[in-house]
C-alpha cells in the first residue's frame, strides 16, 4: 500500500520527521540554546501527534487529545522559560553558551 | 491528503531543517518561528481551532521572542569560532536517522490497525472551556502552579547574583 | 455540570442569606491586610479589625432581623447555598452555609462582644509592641469563628474549626518569650488535636456512610430525616447506632475544644495569652465552639430517642458536663490567680451548657452559652482591668479594696459576679441555670447530675465570693497603687454589665421567647409558666444555694484581708483538702505519670535502642572490617608482587574506560538516550508485529 | 429604509456576488471583504494623519498643515507621494532579507487581525468560534517583525529600540488578555459578535455595556492604558524616543518601506480600538435605544475614531515615561490590578442578579483603587502635581 493511503499516516509521517530533525538539531548543534529550540521542536512534534490522534480517532468528543495538546503547549512555554534562564545563568558563570565546553559541574 | 496538506508539510519541514542548518543563531530563531507557524496552520487543517490560535500565541508570541532575548543576551548573535556543529555531529546525525526510521516503520506498521473516523468534530471553544473547568480541573490547576513555579524559578535562575569575592 | 465550583443561586433565597459569607471574609480578609501592615502602623491595624468586625456586626443584625421577622411570620426559616467544591470519581464534595435561628443568634453574639473586646484591647495592648500582629490574628480568629458559626457542611466547619485551633494557638503564645506562655500556647494545641483527631474521624465515618458532609440540603443532607434514618438503622457495636457512634466522636472533638473533662487541662494554663485574647477565645466564643457543635449536630445525637427519652450520646454528653461542672467549681475554689480562678470557672460553665444540651435539649444549652458569653466576657475584661490597674500583678492576695480605688470596674465585676452566681430574678445567669436545672430534675434516667449541678452553683457562689472579697474588699496589699483603667477599656464592661443583666429576661419560664424562637414557635406571655409543678421550688431551692454560697464566702473571707504570707482561711480548716484542690486535683500530674512518662519511657527505649543494638552492631561491622583490613594487611605485606599492581592497573583503565562514558557533555547523554529509545522501540515493535 | 441603509454593504456584496457562479460565490464574498477592509483603512490612516497633525498643532497653539488642499486636507497625499519616491536606503551591513520581510510582516499581521471585528450587524470577514484568540495571535506576531527590523538594521539605536519595544508589548499584552478575559467571563464567548450581542439589549434605554459595570470600567481603564502601550504610543513611545535613540527600530528605514510601518503602526492603533470598543463599549450597538435607527457601522466608526482621538489628544498631553518606570507600572500595577479585576467578575458572575453583587464590586474595586492610591501618597510616590509658569 502507498505510504500515504490515510491522512493520519500523512500526518503521523510528519511528526516523525519534525521529530527526528529537532533531535538531530538538539544532538549535533554545540549552542545550547539550540539545543533547546531541537526540544522544542521535539514537542512541536509530540503536539502534531496528539491533534493527529484526536482528529482521526474513534472519541474526539472527549477532547482527549486535544487537552493534552494544549496543556503539552503550556508546559512547554514554562521548559523554555526555565531552559533558557538556565542558559543565561551558566553564561553569566562561564562565559560561554558552547556545551562542549561546558563540562564541569563546578563553575 | 490533499494538496493545502503537502504544502503546509513542506513549509513545516522546510522551516525545521532551516533551523537546524541555519549558521546564525538569530536565523535559526526566525526559522524555528516559520516552522511554529506551518504547525499552527498543521492544526487548523486539523480543525483544532483552538490549539492552533493558543500554538500562534504562546510559540510565536512568546517563546520564540523568549528565544530572540536569549539569543542577544548571552551575544548569541555574532557567529562563533569554530564550526557550529559539535564535533561529534555525524553520531548525532546517525542517531537521528535511526529514530526517523524506528518512527516511520512503526508508523506504517500500524496505521492500517487503527480505526479511523474522517467526519469533521464539532469542537467549540466553549466545550473546550466546560471540559478545562470540569473533567481537566485539577490538571488545568496543577498546570497553573507549574507555570507560576516556572515564572518565579527563572527570574530567580536568571537574577544577578551577589558579586562574592574569593 | 458548568465547572468543578458549581454555583446554584436560588432566586427564593434573601439578598442576605446570599452574601452571608461577607460577614466571616470580612475579618479575614481585614486580618490580611493588617498582616501587610508594617509594625508601627498601630491606628490603621486597629481601624481595619474594629471596622471590618462592625461592618460583620452589621450584617450579622441584618440576618438575624430577616431570621426574626421570618419567624414572626410563623415560617421556619433555614436558608442554604450550597455548592460543589470539587469532583473526584463519582463522588464530590460540597461546601455551603447556612443561616437559621441558631447561626443568627451565634453571629450576632459573637460579632457582639468580640467587637466590644477588640475595642478594649485598643487600650489594653496600647503598650504592646506587636500591637498590628495582635489585631491580625485577633480578627483572624473572629472571622474563622463566625466562619464555624455559619458553615454548612461539616468539612468547611472542620476548616474554620482548625483555623480557630491555630488561632489560639498563636494568641495563647502570643508573650512568645515567656516560656510558660511557649509551653502553655504548646499544650492547647496538642490537647485540642486530640479531640479533633475524634472529630475527623467522625466527619469521615459520617462520609462513608451519607455521601455527603452538608448538614441541610433540602433534605439530602447529612443531618436530615433520610440520612438519618440510614444512620440509625446501621449498627456499630456496642449496642450503639452508626448514628451514635458517629455523634459520640464529634462530641470528642467538642470535648477538646470547650475543656470538658478529661481534657480540660489547657484551658487554665491559655490564660497565659493576654486577657482580651482570654476574654474572647476562653470565654465568649471558641470554648463555646464545642458547645456550639454538639447543638449543630444534635438531630444526630438526638435520633432514636424515643419521645420524652434520650440517647446514648446525649446520655455521655450529660455526664461529661455534670462531673466537669462539678470539678472544675471545686478546683476553682483554691486558686489564687485572678484568671485561673476565672478560667477554672469557665469550665464548670462549659460543663453546664454541656449537661444543659444533654437533659433539656438545644435551647436551653444555648441560652446558658449566651448569657455565659456575656456575663463571663465581662468578668474576663473587668479581671484584665483590675490587672492593669495592679501593674499586671494577677495574685489576688496580694490586692484588695479596689473598690475605692476602681469604683466603675468594682461594680461591673460585681454584676458579672451576680450573674455567674445566678443571683435570684435580676440576672442572666439565675434563669439560664435554673433551665438546666429544671430540665434535670425531669431528667428520668438519674437524678445524680441534678445534684452534682446544684453542687456546682453552691461551689460556683463560694469561690467568686471568694474572689470578690479577696480583691475588692479590704485593705490594698499591693505594692504600687492601683489605678482605675481608661474610658476605652471601662466602657466596654459597662455595655457588657447592662446585658449580663437584660440578657436573662428573654429566658424567663413567663416567656421563654428565646426557647420559642431557637425551636421555631410560637410565644406569648403568660405568668403561668412559673406555675409548672416543681418550677417554683426548684427556684427557691437554688436562690437558697446561691444565698447560701454568698454567705459562707462572705463568713470565710469577709471584710478580713489576710496577708499574702499567711495560708487561706479554708486551708487552717482542711489542709488535706486544700492542698488538693490547689494542684488542681492531680490531674497534670496524673498524666505526668501515665501519658507523658510513658512517651518519655519510649524516648528512653528508642534512645537505647539506637544505642547499644543499632550502635552494637555499627560497632560490630565496624570491628569485623578492622580485621578483615588487618588480614589483606599480611596478605598485602606477604603477596606484594605484580600481580597485585597489575590488577589496579586493570582496574583503574577499566574505570577510565566507563568514565570516558561520564564525559560531562551533555549532548552525549542526550545522545545515548536516544540510542536506546531508538533499540526499545525496535524491540518493541519487532516482538509485537502482526 | 433604516434596516437597508444599515445593511448597505452586505447587500451591495450579495448584488455583485450574485452574477457570479454559485460555486465562487462564497469565495468572492470574503475576497469582497477583504478588499473592503484594505481599501478602507489605509484611507482612515490617511485621515488620521492629518487630523493627529492638526490636533497636536491646536494642542501646542500651532495650525498644523494647511497648505495642501482645504485646510491641508491632502497633505497625506503628498507625503505618500513623497515617500513613494524617495529612495529606498538599505544599510550595507543590514541583513537584507530580514531587513525586508520585517514591514511586511508587520502590516499583514496587523490586517489580519481585521478580520474578525465586528464592524456592523452582520458586518464581520470571518466569525469564528475562537475570535479573539484570534485576534490575540496576530498581535504577538506583530513583536516579531518589530524585532526583525530593529535587529537586522545592524544598529544599536535600531537594536535598543527594538529590545524596549518587544519587552513592554510583552508585559502589556499579558494585561490586554487579561482584561478581555473579565469580558470573556461574563459574555461566555470567545466570538466577538457574540460578545456585541451580549452588550446590545437596553432596559430603561440605556445600553448593557460593560463600561458601566464596575468591573467593566475598571477593565476598561487597565485595557486603555495596555492598548496605548501595546500600540507604542505617548506617553509609552520610548521604543521610538526620539531624544534617546534616534527612531527606535525604524530608524534605519526610508521610503516605501518607512511608509509600510507608519501604516502599521496606525493600523494597529485601529484595530486595538476597535477590539476594545467591541469588548467595553458596546460594538456597533447604539448608545441609546431611541437611536437604533442610526445604521450600526456608523456607531462602529465613530466608537473607534473617538478613542483615536483620545489617543491624540493624550500624546499632545502627557510626557513620556523612563524606562524602569514603565516596567515597574506594567508589573507592580497595571498587572495586579487586573488580576484582582478577574476576582472581582468572578464574584459579579456568581452572586448572580441583584443589588448585593454591585455593592460589593463596587466597594471591593474603590477600596483596593482608594487604599493603593493613599498608601503612595504616603509614601510620596506620587502626589498632587505642582506648575510652573513663566512670568
Amino acid at each position: 500500500m502507498t505510504p500515504l493511503a490515510t491522512p493520519l499516516a500523512g500526518y503521523l509521517l510528519v511528526a516523525a520527521l519534525l521529530f527526528a530533525i529537532g533531535l538531530a538539531g538538539a544532538l549535533t548543534r554545540r549552542n545550547a540554546i539550540m539545543v533547546l529550540i531541537g526540544i522544542e521542536l521535539m514537542l512541536n512534534a509530540a503536539n502534531l501527534n496528539l491533534i493527529a490522534f484526536w482528529r482521526f480517532g474513534p472519541h474526539p468528543e472527549a477532547l482527549t487529545g486535544m487537552m493534552f495538546a494544549i496543556f503539552s503547549i503550556a508546559v512547554a512555554a514554562a521548559e523554555a522559560a526555565v531552559g533558557l534562564g538556565l542558559v543565561i545563568a551558566i553564561y553569566r558563570h562561564t562565559n560561554t553558551t558552547e556545551l562542549d565546553k561546558i563540562n564541569r559541574m563546578k563553575g | 491528503m490533499n494538496a493545502v496538506f503537502y504544502i503546509l508539510a513542506a513549509l513545516t519541514l522546510a522551516g525545521g531543517l532551516a533551523t537546524v542548518l541555519l549558521k546564525h543563531l538569530v536565523h535559526c530563531a526566525l526559522a524555528v518561528t516559520v516552522a511554529f507557524a506551518g504547525l499552527a496552520l498543521l492544526f487548523l487543517q486539523l480543525d483544532a481551532q483552538f490549539a492552533g490560535f493558543a500554538q500562534i500565541l504562546v510559540y510565536i508570541g512568546a517563546v520564540a521572542i523568549l528565544i530572540v532575548f536569549a539569543i542577544l543576551l548571552t551575544r548569541g548573535s555574532e557567529l562563533p569560532k569554530g564550526g557550529v556543529f559539535s564535533s561529534t555531529w555525524l553520531v548525532g546525525l546517525a542517531i537521528a536517522a535511526g529514530v526517523f526510521a524506528v518512527l516511520g516503520w512503526a508508523v506504517l506498521q500500524s496505521v492500517r490497525a487503527v480505526p479511523q473516523q474522517n467526519a469533521v468534530p464539532v469542537v467549540t471553544v466553549h466545550d473546550i472551556g466546560n471540559a478545562l473547568m470540569g473533567r481537566y480541573v485539577l490538571p488545568l490547576e496543577i498546570v497553573a502552579l507549574l507555570l507560576t513555579a516556572a515564572t518565579i524559578g527563572a527570574v530567580i535562575v536568571a537574577m544577578h547574583e551577589k558579586e562574592r569575592q574569593p | 455540570m458548568q465547572g468543578a465550583i458549581s454555583f446554584h443561586p436560588d432566586s427564593a433565597l434573601s439578598a442576605i442569606a446570599q452574601i452571608l459569607w461577607l460577614i466571616p471574609a470580612a475579618p479575614i480578609v481585614a486580618s490580611g491586610l493588617i498582616a501587610m501592615l508594617k509594625q508601627p502602623r498601630r491606628k490603621a491595624a486597629a481601624t481595619l479589625a474594629i471596622g471590618s468586625l462592625a461592618f460583620s456586626l452589621l450584617l450579622s443584625l441584618i440576618a438575624f432581623g430577616h431570621v426574626l421577622s421570618g419567624w414572626a411570620h410563623g415560617a421556619v426559616v433555614r436558608e442554604v447555598v450550597n455548592f460543589t467544591w470539587f469532583h473526584f470519581g463519582s463522588a464530590h464534595v460540597d461546601l455551603g452555609w447556612v443561616l437559621d435561628p441558631l447561626a443568627a443568634i451565634m453571629l450576632v453574639m459573637v460579632s457582639f462582644v468580640g467587637l466590644l473586646i477588640f475595642i478594649y484591647s485598643v487600650g489594653y495592648m496600647a503598650h504592646d509592641e506587636n500591637f498590628t500582629r495582635f489585631f491580625c490574628f485577633m480578627s483572624l480568629f473572629a472571622g474563622a469563628m463566625l466562619g464555624v458559626v455559619i458553615s454548612n457542611s461539616l468539612l468547611l466547619l472542620f476548616m474554620f474549626w482548625e483555623i480557630v485551633g491555630l488561632t489560639s494557638y498563636l494568641l495563647i503564645g502570643f508573650w512568645y518569650q515567656k516560656p510558660s506562655a511557649a509551653a502553655a500556647a504548646k499544650k492547647a494545641f496538642i490537647t485540642t488535636r486530640v479531640g479533633d483527631i475524634f472529630f475527623f474521624l467522625g466527619i469521615v465515618w459520617l462520609f462513608s456512610q451519607t455521601g455527603t458532609l452538608v448538614l441541610y440540603k433540602g433534605g439530602g443532607g447529612a443531618i436530615e430525616p433520610a440520612a438519618l434514618a440510614r444512620l440509625l438503622s446501621q449498627h456499630a457495636g456496642l449496642g450503639l447506632s452508626a448514628a451514635g457512634a458517629i455523634g459520640l466522636l464529634i462530641f470528642a472533638g467538642a470535648v477538646g475544644k470547650s475543656g470538658q473533662l478529661p481534657l480540660h487541662v489547657w484551658l487554665p494554663d491559655a490564660m497565659e495569652g493576654p486577657t482580651p485574647v482570654s476574654a474572647l477565645i476562653h470565654a465568649a466564643t471558641m470554648v463555646a465552639a464545642g458547645v456550639f457543635l454538639v447543638t449543630r449536630m444534635y438531630p444526630l445525637m438526638q435520633i432514636g430517642a424515643h419521645p420524652g427519652g434520650t440517647t446514648v450520646a446525649l446520655t455521655v454528653v450529660t455526664w461529661v458536663g455534670a462531673s466537669t461542672a462539678v470539678f472544675a467549681a471545686l478546683i476553682a475554689v483554691a486558686q489564687n490567680d485572678i484568671k485561673r480562678i476565672l478560667a477554672y470557672s469557665t469550665i464548670s460553665q462549659l460543663g453546664y451548657m454541656m449537661a444543659g444540651l444533654g437533659l433539656g435539649g438545644v435551647a436551653v444549652g444555648m441560652f446558658h452559652l449566651i448569657t455565659h458569653a456575656f456575663f463571663k466576657s465581662l468578668l474576663f475584661l473587668g479581671a484584665g482591668s483590675v490587672i492593669h490597674g495592679c501593674h499586671e500583678e494577677q495574685d489576688i492576695r496580694r490586692m484588695g479594696g479596689l473598690k475605692v480605688d476602681m469604683p466603675l470596674t468594682f461594680i461591673t465585676y460585681a454584676f458579672g459576679m451576680l450573674a455567674l452566681c445566678g443571683f435570684p430574678l435580676f440576672f442572666s445567669g439565675f434563669w439560664s441555670k435554673d433551665g438546666i436545672l429544671e430540665a434535670a430534675q425531669h431528667w428520668d434516667v438519674s437524678k445524680a447530675p441534678l445534684v452534682m449541678l446544684v453542687v456546682g452553683a453552691l461551689l460556683t457562689a463560694f469561690y467568686m465570693t471568694r474572689q470578690v472579697c479577696y480583691v475588692f474588699f479590704g485593705y490594698w496589699r499591693g505594692q504600687k497603687v492601683a489605678h482605675e483603667s481608661p474610658k476605652v477599656m471601662t466602657l466596654p464592661l459597662v455595655i457588657l454589665a447592662f446585658f449580663a443583666m437584660a440578657l436573662g429576661l428573654i429566658g424567663t419560664p413567663a416567656w421563654p421567647w428565646f426557647h420559642a424562637f431557637l425551636e421555631n414557635r410560637g410565644v406569648k406571655f403568660n405568668l403561668h409558666g412559673f406555675a409548672e409543678p416543681g418550677l417554683g421550688l426548684l427556684m427557691l431551692a437554688s436562690s437558697l444555694v446561691v444565698f447560701l454560697g454568698l454567705g459562707i464566702g462572705w463568713w470565710l473571707y469577709g471584710n478580713k484581708s489576710p496577708e499574702p504570707e499567711e495560708p487561706d482561711a479554708l486551708e487552717k480548716s482542711a489542709p488535706w483538702l486544700w492542698a488538693g484542690l490547689r494542684d488542681r486535683l492531680y490531674v497534670d500530674e496524673l498524666y505526668g505519670v501515665t501519658v507523658i512518662a510513658f512517651y518519655a519511657w519510649w524516648a528512653r527505649v528508642a534512645d537505647w535502642l539506637d544505642r547499644r543494638v543499632w550502635g552494637g552492631i555499627v560497632a560490630a561491622v565496624a570491628w569485623l572490617f578492622g580485621l578483615w583490613a588487618q588480614l589483606n594487611r599480611l596478605l598485602d605485606v606477604y603477596w606484594v608482587d605484580g600481580g597485585f599492581d597489575k590488577t589496579c592497573e586493570e582496574l583503574s583503565s577499566s574505570g577510565g574506560l566507563l568514565a570516558r562514558v561520564e564525559s560531562g557533555r551533555v549532548q552525549n547523554y542526550l545522545r545515548i538516550l536516544a540510542a536506546a529509545v531508538v533499540a526499545l522501540a525496535a524491540v518493541l515493535l519487532w516482538s509485537s508485529r502482526p | 429604509m433604516a434596516v437597508s441603509l444599515d445593511q448597505i454593504f452586505i447587500l451591495l456584496r450579495d448584488w455583485f456576488v450574485g452574477f457570479l457562479p454559485a460555486a465562487l460565490r462564497p469565495a468572492a464574498g470574503v475576497l469582497l471583504g477583504v478588499i473592503a477592509i484594505v481599501c478602507v483603512f489605509p484611507g482612515l490612516f490617511a485621515l488620521t494623519t492629518v487630523f493627529e497633525r492638526k490636533g497636536l498643532g491646536r494642542i501646542q497653539n500651532r495650525i498644523g498643515p494647511n497648505r495642501v488642499g482645504p485646510f491641508g486636507l491632502f497633505q497625506p497625499i503628498a507625503d505618500g507621494i513623497k515617500s513613494l519616491t524617495k529612495e529606498d536606503v538599505v544599510p550595507l551591513s543590514a541583513n537584507a532579507a530580514v531587513h525586508f520581510l520585517a514591514p511586511l510582516v508587520l502590516v499583514v499581521a496587523v490586517f489580519m487581525g481585521f478580520a474578525v471585528l465586528p464592524m456592523g450587524r452582520n458586518m464581520v470577514l470571518v466569525d469564528m468560534d475562537a475570535g479573539l484568540l484570534f485576534f490575540f495571535a496576530m498581535g504577538a506576531a506583530t513583536e516579531l517583525s518589530v524585532f526583525m527590523a530593529g535587529w537586522s538594521s545592524r544598529n544599536k539605536y535600531s537594536l535598543l529600540g527594538a529590545m524596549r519595544a518587544v519587552a513592554q508589548m510583552i508585559s502589556y499584552e499579558i494585561v490586554l488578555l487579561l482584561s478581555a478575559v473579565s469580558v470573556v467571563m461574563i459574555s461566555g464567548s470567545l466570538s466577538l459578535p457574540k460578545i456585541v450581542d451580549a452588550q446590545n439589549q437596553y432596559s430603561h434605554g440605556l445600553p448593557h455595556w460593560y463600561i458601566f459595570t464596575p468591573w467593566g470600567l475598571a477593565g476598561f481603564l487597565m485595557y486603555a492604558i495596555a492598548a496605548t502601550a501595546e500600540t507604542n504610543r505617548s506617553p509609552f513611545d520610548l521604543p521610538e524616543g526620539e531624544s534617546e535613540l534616534v527612531a527606535g527600530y525604524h530608524t534605519e528605514y526610508s521610503g516605501f518601506k518607512f511608509a509600510l510601518f507608519f501604516l502599521g503602526e496606525y493600523l494597529a492603533m485601529f484595530s486595538i480600538s476597535g477590539l476594545g470598543t467591541t469588548l467595553f463599549l458596546g460594538g456597533w450597538s447604539a448608545p441609546f435605544s431611541f437611536l437604533t435607527w442610526v445604521p450600526s457601522w456608523i456607531w462602529f466608526f465613530g466608537k473607534m475614531m473617538l478613542s483615536i482621538f483620545v489617543f491624540i489628544w493624550m500624546r499632545g498631553t502627557l510626557p513620556r515615561l523612563r524606562q524602569d518606570q514603565l516596567m515597574n507600572f506594567a508589573w507592580k500595577f497595571v498587572l495586579p490590578f487586573t488580576l484582582l479585576n478577574l476576582v472581582v467578575t468572578a464574584l459579579w458572575r456568581f452572586m448572580g442578579e441583584g443589588w448585593a453583587r454591585w455593592v460589593v464590586c463596587t466597594v471591593i474595586l474603590a477600596a483596593a483603587y482608594i487604599l493603593t492610591g493613599w498608601l503612595e501618597m504616603r509614601r510620596k510616590h506620587i502626589g498632587p502635581r505642582s506648575y510652573r509658569y513663566a512670568e
